[in-house]
């Protein structure tokens, strides 16, 4: 047995030892997981089992499994990391935490950040401990991000901002932001970025949430008035955010598809078996030829897309560069996920109409919000128009 | 016949414009959604429709209508469609009244339409019994008794079905499920004993109920046309629901579409509006191309039933194929060029896109409709 | 019965004692149809009848239906020549004479020629005695016409144009060629071009057929070196030929979507019975869904189409305005003429892979071919990117 | 196993470009095409790239092949895809060569494959009898006799059929058209008395051939597995043949790709390239994605099989399901982009174009595959 494997054993007998049973699920789908910080929101039940495997995770260092043992992670090799994920998949073990803190803010301060800034900020975010929200978009600063306008101002022995952010995903809960601030208004748009640390819980701050179509509010507008930060909360140098914070933007677009958007695809709710239910069989096939007809091509495009983010990941090991792949994937998995919202509530009929109340299960009324949801996967994060422009541009050469 | 509205369909066109807009604004949908309001429409609004004259639209001057055609309940429909605006037009005119219209007696007829044309009486049809339309996929049962009927079995997704005074009960009376033949028509009081109805809240803002039957007794005199012969009355009347239906899509894909375009041209991003970002024109341009399609054949669908044209299915589904694919192009290149506004709850283009859903499976999706199309056409 | 009605009845029994009996199909295929000319191609047997019908409708004024009768035309009312369309449609006559004289140049020259060229030119195009082909596009300049570079200069006495033209649709058979050319070098690109009328029997013309990827050759590539026309040949201004183009390009996408590119709708070559005929049948219905209702989407299509036509010429005649229709018929009619060539070949499955010789009925190489000419009908006349830019500008009022 | 090539593979890679590029660009296909050849490819390329082993490599040493595995075959068809190069590697080595070595007795392999490795001997299977792919659909008959069978039926769409010395016939020995059980194949000569070949010529320039069976004698020595289960080598064979077929239309996308691109690069239009207007590079982006995960699958599949992976059926209907929908948008996004130029017979547009499409009809379409895996999904 090779290194490799003799890990995985190990690895498959931690989890099965230290994960929950409540927690496990063999649909693939969440639960249990939290994203950390003071507030500590738990998206399912049991809360104390979900901290449970979360303590025992920090234990080991698995919920940052490749950062370095100092910084709170396992400082395991991509390779080993791998196994771990795939043997928590397998067993239906969900991440222990999953945060912006971990999947952008980390590594993008691991890679630009200062060694007291390291030391400060990462080990919390290893432990689940403090959680982080990201300050990119403003209402006048979409796609066109660049163009932000909220001020930072330097007030000699501090940093003092004022404008507004929107789009901010869960800002009402998170302890601290990672904020792109306008730091010289003088300059070229690309010239006067800097990426500032904000303490969210201070005065001047003010966040209210956002009501989307799917009646849910993950995101927030957050208002910054006269708020301070210290002088060695700048990521990068000063008016040099703009290169870090492209960085991150990468690490997020990997996040959401690596993530995915994805439902389950296995058990008696994978499309196939809702397909059987809510449109009848016929000689053991579902009865629609054209809900059949789209329900594997959806399944395939899944695969694909699967393989392909396999595929990149054993290239970049290979030493192929695969740049811009967190683009392509960013697109696709969004662009995926819309079919996908649509396709189930076409299976479900006038079943997928439901808003709330009688006449529908909390599983129909599930699948209609989450169709709504998947609408905005192709504007969060950098729409889809501007991941096409990436691909264009970065991938293609096509000239501006 | 020409395919453009008449002088007399232009200015009730003009009107109908005038007074949704003012009187039924999207908000009025927010706030009966938002309160929530029992009904799931005005009551008033209904009433003062009424007196305009477009709960009559399409019956006779006897009953207190205007004697006109469905042509002109599409105008007020596609108007209505504009701004999202709830009322029984659909359930109660397009769907019951028709009904009646067509197969009822004459005592009937007076009897329901008169309520009807004032705004008094509220119908509703319930067909549907499974999760996806199918007109002759029956299993509520209606049994012979002396004096009448017993009607026993559960409908689902029955438009306005909560709020009804009478119901009109797709009952088989005969032959097997999915059997054409066999089925019957019943007018049934809808606070009859044996009957429970539960509204339901759909995503639109609007409502349709599940309504059981348990031997639910119905006079004899109650059943509209012919014996296992209720499909005759049914498909027509599923045609100019669905054609009617069809002209308040188009009404929201246009106004829908409109502000889409308005904001393209005042959104700015990278230094200028987005609308000058040539791979949105083109889908915009796209997007009109299918529009204007709409638009033909929404008019051509609705005079084709006033001159009784004999290819009326074939055009209805045509139609509403045509329709419920532009109007999912439409919602979604709607929340998709609004980008993040476009996702809030706050914003409209959100509400169109939840009605677009419902319309588009209410009366058969546009797969139901290619294949009763090939039907049709025989092959 | 009203005047129209009358109209209606003798038009039919014209038709019916004038049009012979071989020419007639039901099909709605064009057959016995000439292009006109001195070089007059027929396109189909037998060319005796074919002339017979032209002679007949040439007699009457109607290969012209709305011109005036001074210029060879009937004459008619936007109205009855909509009753002649159709009563020929009805009886399956073919039209006696297609042509871009009748179609674009002719209706282009009643609008902005002098009474001189209308005497000399029209009359000939009624009588399809002289036939024309259009010089427009050249290798340098397709989307972008106004690029083109053919020059022409001024001679004192006549005209000289040099210079290459491209994608001339029977240029090798036409007697006379309207062309776009550069009369001033020196002017902003759209203020430098005249429209000349060039006769093509002259020497210094060259002619040259591309033979595309169908196997046909309908287009030619054409050299000018040092050819004549006279001074009465610019229609419109000296410079100001750009306007005139542009009216023209509309008489031609209106041409390009009333003729369409429609094959047979009915009868035993129609898509439903053919794919009967190639896919089975099971329970009466097409056996394979999925082509099935691609099938009802594309007649569906068809006849939204059509409507739309019928539609847009209802509001012209009620007085609304239909502005760019072209652009949009031109472009639906070709993106849904490439789909229909696409199912068309779906149906044919492995018959429809067949270029000539044994194994493939002529009928299954020709489906081959129309599939493989149906990709140009997006490109030729504008192509659609062009199209949706005209349609974002003029409809929608999008800015550049 | 890591979805990327292996150092040796890589290489061979290499070794194949430089080679097809240099021997075989896309003018060799015109020629082909245009003189016309009589066989539709070069026998004398075909020597070799047999001499270069290409004709053996999943073969066994024994019989002078590469012992290499699929993922090889695929990297070299994956080659010859880009350039279009015409060759028996699809008939011979993909399918024939796979059949004989997956079904045929020690004495038959060694008999038939040594010939093969060499590039001696052509082979060609006959399985298609209707308009599409349907490889259960057999109505040719092979009937018992005293020394062997009888042949008697006829077969269309047969790969390099025309030129094969030993044809590799599916006949059915028992059941009804479309049943899986109650297929034999059987090795026969292409000169055995009975049988006529006709040559088709296609629109890629390459050609398959209709042969009729009548009354061929076959020794019973030439059955190749058991009698009845002829399905069990037919399944293996013609997936293993999708997913060389997926190879080869990957390179030929990628191809097209970037000679579309290059074109997007340097034609001016508007006083700039068009490959600077948005719309048209959102559309390349859009590409370049589909073509992405047509490389994923592609290497998955060829994988797979090597190592024996139970799951071969469905990726390859997922390979192939993929790998037409692209080639399909690839051909007409290509002609498109490329405009006026891209509809002449001059321009190599069109070429790829006309394969692609004989390609995604070969062995099932994009639909015949959804349906193939749904069956195997269990829906």
């Amino acid at each position: 047995m090779n290194e490799l494997e003799q890990f995985r054993e190990e690895t498959r007998e931690w989890i099965e030892t230290s994960c929950p049973e409540s927690l496990r699920s063999s649909t693939g789908q969440r639960s249990g997981t939290t994203m950390g910080g003071r507030r500590f929101p738990v998206f399912a039940e049991p809360a104390e089992d979900s901290h449970l495997w979360l303590s025992r995770a920090v234990e080991r260092g698995y919920c940052a499994p490749t950062w370095p043992r100092e910084y709170g992670g396992a400082g395991l090799e991509r390779a080993q990391a791998a196994v771990l994920r795939e043997e928590m998949l397998r067993l239906g073990a969900p991440p222990p935490v999953v945060s912006m803190g971990l999947l952008m803010f980390g590594p993008t301060l691991l890679e630009f950040g200062t060694e007291e800034q390291k030391q400060q900020h990462l080990p919390p975010i290893a432990r689940g401990e403090i959680s982080w929200c990201q300050g990119y978009s403003e209402p006048g600063a979409g796609s066109d991000l660049a163009s932000l306008q909220t001020r930072c101002e330097d007030r000699g022995d501090h940093y003092s901002i004022t404008g507004q952010k929107i789009w901010t995903s869960g800002a009402d809960v998170a302890d601290w932001m990672f904020c792109l601030v306008r730091s010289d208004p003088g300059a070229p748009k690309h010239e006067g970025i800097s990426l500032i640390l904000i303490d969210m819980n201070q005065p001047g701050v003010r966040v209210s949430p956002i009501k989307l179509i799917s009646g849910s509010s993950p995101f927030c507008q957050t208002f910054f008035e006269e708020v301070r930060a210290e002088k060695n909360a700048l990521v990068g140098p000063l008016h040099g955010g703009w290169t870090v914070a492209k960085r991150l933007l990468q690490y997020e677009r990997q996040g959401i598809s690596s993530s995915g958007f994805m439902g389950p695809t296995r058990g008696t709710d994978a499309p196939p078996e809702l397909a059987k239910r809510y449109c009848g069989t016929s000689d053991g096939k579902v009865a629609d030829p054209i809900i059949r007809d789209r329900l594997a091509r959806m399944e395939m495009d899944q695969h694909c897309f699967n393989s392909t983010v396999r595929r990149t990941a054993d290239e970049a090991r290979a030493g192929n560069d695969v740049g811009t792949a967190s683009s392509i994937f960013k697109y696709k998995a969004s662009e995926d996920a819309k079919k996908r919202g649509e396709l189930m509530v076409a299976i479900l009929g006038t079943q997928g109409l439901g808003w709330e109340g009688d006449g529908y299960e909390p599983f129909e009324i599930d699948q209609t919000r989450t169709w709504l949801r998947s609408k905005g996967n192709s504007i969060e994060g950098g729409t889809s128009e501007v991941q096409l422009n990436i691909i264009a541009k970065r991938v293609l050469g096509l000239p501006d | 016949m020409p395919l453009v509205h008449s002088e007399e369909q232009t200015l009730l066109r003009e009107i109908a414009r005038d007074f949704i807009s003012e009187k039924s604004p999207t908000g009025e949908l927010r706030r009966l959604r938002d309160e929530p309001d029992p009904i799931g429409f005005s009551k008033s609004l209904w009433k003062e429709m009424a007196e305009l004259g477009w709960a009559g639209i399409p019956f006779a001057e006897e009953f207190g209508g205007a004697d006109l055609g469905h042509t002109e309940l599409g105008v007020v429909l596609q108007e209505c469609g504009r701004t999202l605006t709830a009322s029984p037009l659909l359930s109660t005119i397009a769907l019951g009244g028709t009904a009646i219209d067509l197969g009822a007696s004459e005592a009937l007829r007076k009897e329901v339409l008169t309520g009807v044309c004032s705004g008094q009486r509220i119908l509703a049809v319930a067909h549907q019994e499974q999760t996806r339309h199918a007109p002759y996929a029956t299993e509520t049962r209606a049994t012979k008794t002396p004096s009448g009927y017993t009607i026993a079995g559960s409908k689902t997704f029955v438009l306005d079905g909560h709020v009804a005074d009478q119901l009109l009960v797709v009952a088989r009376t005969s032959g097997s499920s999915r059997d054409r033949n066999g089925l019957s028509l019943f007018l049934v009081d809808a606070e009859t004993p044996g009957i429970t109805r539960t509204r339901t809240l759909q995503v639109d803002g609007r409502n349709a109920a599940r309504i059981e039957f348990r031997d639910v007794e119905v006079d004899g005199q109650r059943l509209l046309g012919e014996i296992d012969r209720g499909a005759e009355i049914l498909d027509p009347v599923l045609d100019r629901a669905t054609a009617g239906l069809c002209a308040e899509m188009l009404g929201g894909i246009e106004a829908a579409f409109e502000h889409t375009l308005n904001y393209l041209k005042v959104r700015e991003q990278f230094g200028t509006v987005i609308g000058s970002f040539q791979a949105l024109k083109h889908r915009a341009a796209e997007l009109h191309v299918e529009i204007e399609l709409s638009r033909s054949i929404v008019i051509e669908v609705q005079q084709a039933i006033d001159s009784g044209d004999e290819a009326v299915p074939e055009l209805v589904s045509t139609a509403k194929a045509r329709l419920s694919e532009t109007a999912f192009l439409m919602g979604n290149e709607g929340v998709q060029m609004l980008g993040g506004i476009g996702m809030t709850d706050e914003e409209d283009i959100g509400l169109y896109l939840k009605r677009f859903r419902v319309q588009q499976f209410t009366f058969g999706d546009a797969s139901f409709h290619r294949d009763r199309y090939a039907n049709l056409r025989g092959y």
